[in-house]
């Protein structure tokens, strides 16, 4: 399984803030994301969303980044801290 | 050579923060400090609140990382870096970045690379809410445009 | 906007500089400070006291027109210059700029660009004493190589 | 009459911290250095050091920079602040 957890307006968005997808045939961050879009058009919309920001593990990443089994998969909008 | 971050709901206080950058430091001649605070955004005067979402976890990895980036390259004595998250006011402090060194320019520089970095990669996020609306803060394309000077 | 400076003998409490900075300040969300601190300059650990000269009258004008020409120059909120004279022990704070701004690299921005005029411009002297033996510190030339960023 | 004033270690060196000259003929910042330069080879040695800087009425100045009766003209070494 893959951890999926989304923050901030994707959060509200999606009305959801985490789910567990089967790794398989995840094997990157593009891979993931396509999937999740599979979920519905609202999800499809929102994940595509250009500027949208994405970690594995805590780190950030991109589409080309390798996902595995096990891993944490954040998507999330531009940060705003500071 | 010590970086220190926290991620916290309770405020800082910038004086306390200060003393403990400079206890037992005699190395270091420079201490920069930058303080980030909820502004009065709107400018009806209408009091404003602020909630700060963050990615637990991977907030204090991001921000122990930038840290030590700026420790390295600058070769800095101690950073400290705090951020809150939860429900602010107005006028209340959201993020303190100190920085201390041999040289000033040393110390400015850590600072600001500091602050700059945090702003685009920390996870954190802001929702602005006045009355009885709420909504995301957009993020600025100047606060990318910034890391450009760090390249 | 203001510019505040003071020549003092007596020690400053950087927090509570910095709280005087922030004091009914909603307009301004950045605050950055510089502290200069007396460090152990000798290495074989010996304490070291140092002694600070100026020039009374000329210190508090040129402080103020350095403080003026930031605040211009940066559209800054607040500026605030403290310059410690007289004798000073290791790890006491020597030189304090605080600067509010709108923006986060006006502040840090300013803040750099009055401690490198300070260093330049504002007639401080040190003597630093070790023991019996005493000597005026020497101006850096990367001190005025600092001041070109700012052409 | 100017009011001149030295400080630091060129004051140490001068043994002096200030006096008070006439101000005739000296009508720039070169002739006031130069008059005090004819009080003796010490004098002429100290006032002679390239990076000296020199302050008219409180503020930065130059060697062309005019001098007046009753204005102060301060002498010190490059300044060591902050």
């Amino acid at each position: 399984m893959i951890r999926i957890l989304f923050f901030a307006g994707l959060r509200e968005q999606l009305d959801c803030d985490g789910l567990e997808i089967p790794a398989a045939g995840l094997r990157d961050v593009a891979r993931v994301r396509a999937a999740l879009g599979r979920r519905g058009e609202r999800w499809q919309v929102a994940l595509q969303r250009p500027d949208l920001q994405v970690a594995v593990n805590q780190a950030l990443a991109a589409d080309a980044s390798p996902v595995q089994p096990g891993d944490e998969v954040a998507f999330f909008p531009p940060v705003t801290g500071g | 050579m010590s970086v220190e971050v926290a991620v916290q709901e309770s405020a800082f206080d910038t004086g306390a923060e200060y003393a403990s950058l400079r206890a037992a430091n005699r190395t270091d001649g420079a201490t920069a400090i930058f303080v980030g605070s909820v502004r009065d955004f709107n400018n009806d005067g209408r009091v404003m609140a602020l909630t700060l979402e963050h990615y637990p976890g991977m907030t204090e990895k991001v921000l122990a990382d930038i840290g030590e980036q700026a420790l390295q390259r600058w070769s800095l004595g101690r950073v400290r870096i705090l951020h809150r998250v939860g429900q602010l006011e107005p006028g209340e402090d959201i993020v303190f970045v100190g920085v201390t060194a041999p040289h000033r320019q040393s110390a400015l520089d850590g600072c600001g690379f500091i602050i700059d970095l945090l702003k685009t990669e920390a996870p954190f996020w802001k929702k602005e809410s006045s009355g009885s609306t709420a909504h995301w803060v957009e993020a600025r394309v100047s606060d990318r445009d910034a890391l450009q000077k760090w390249k």
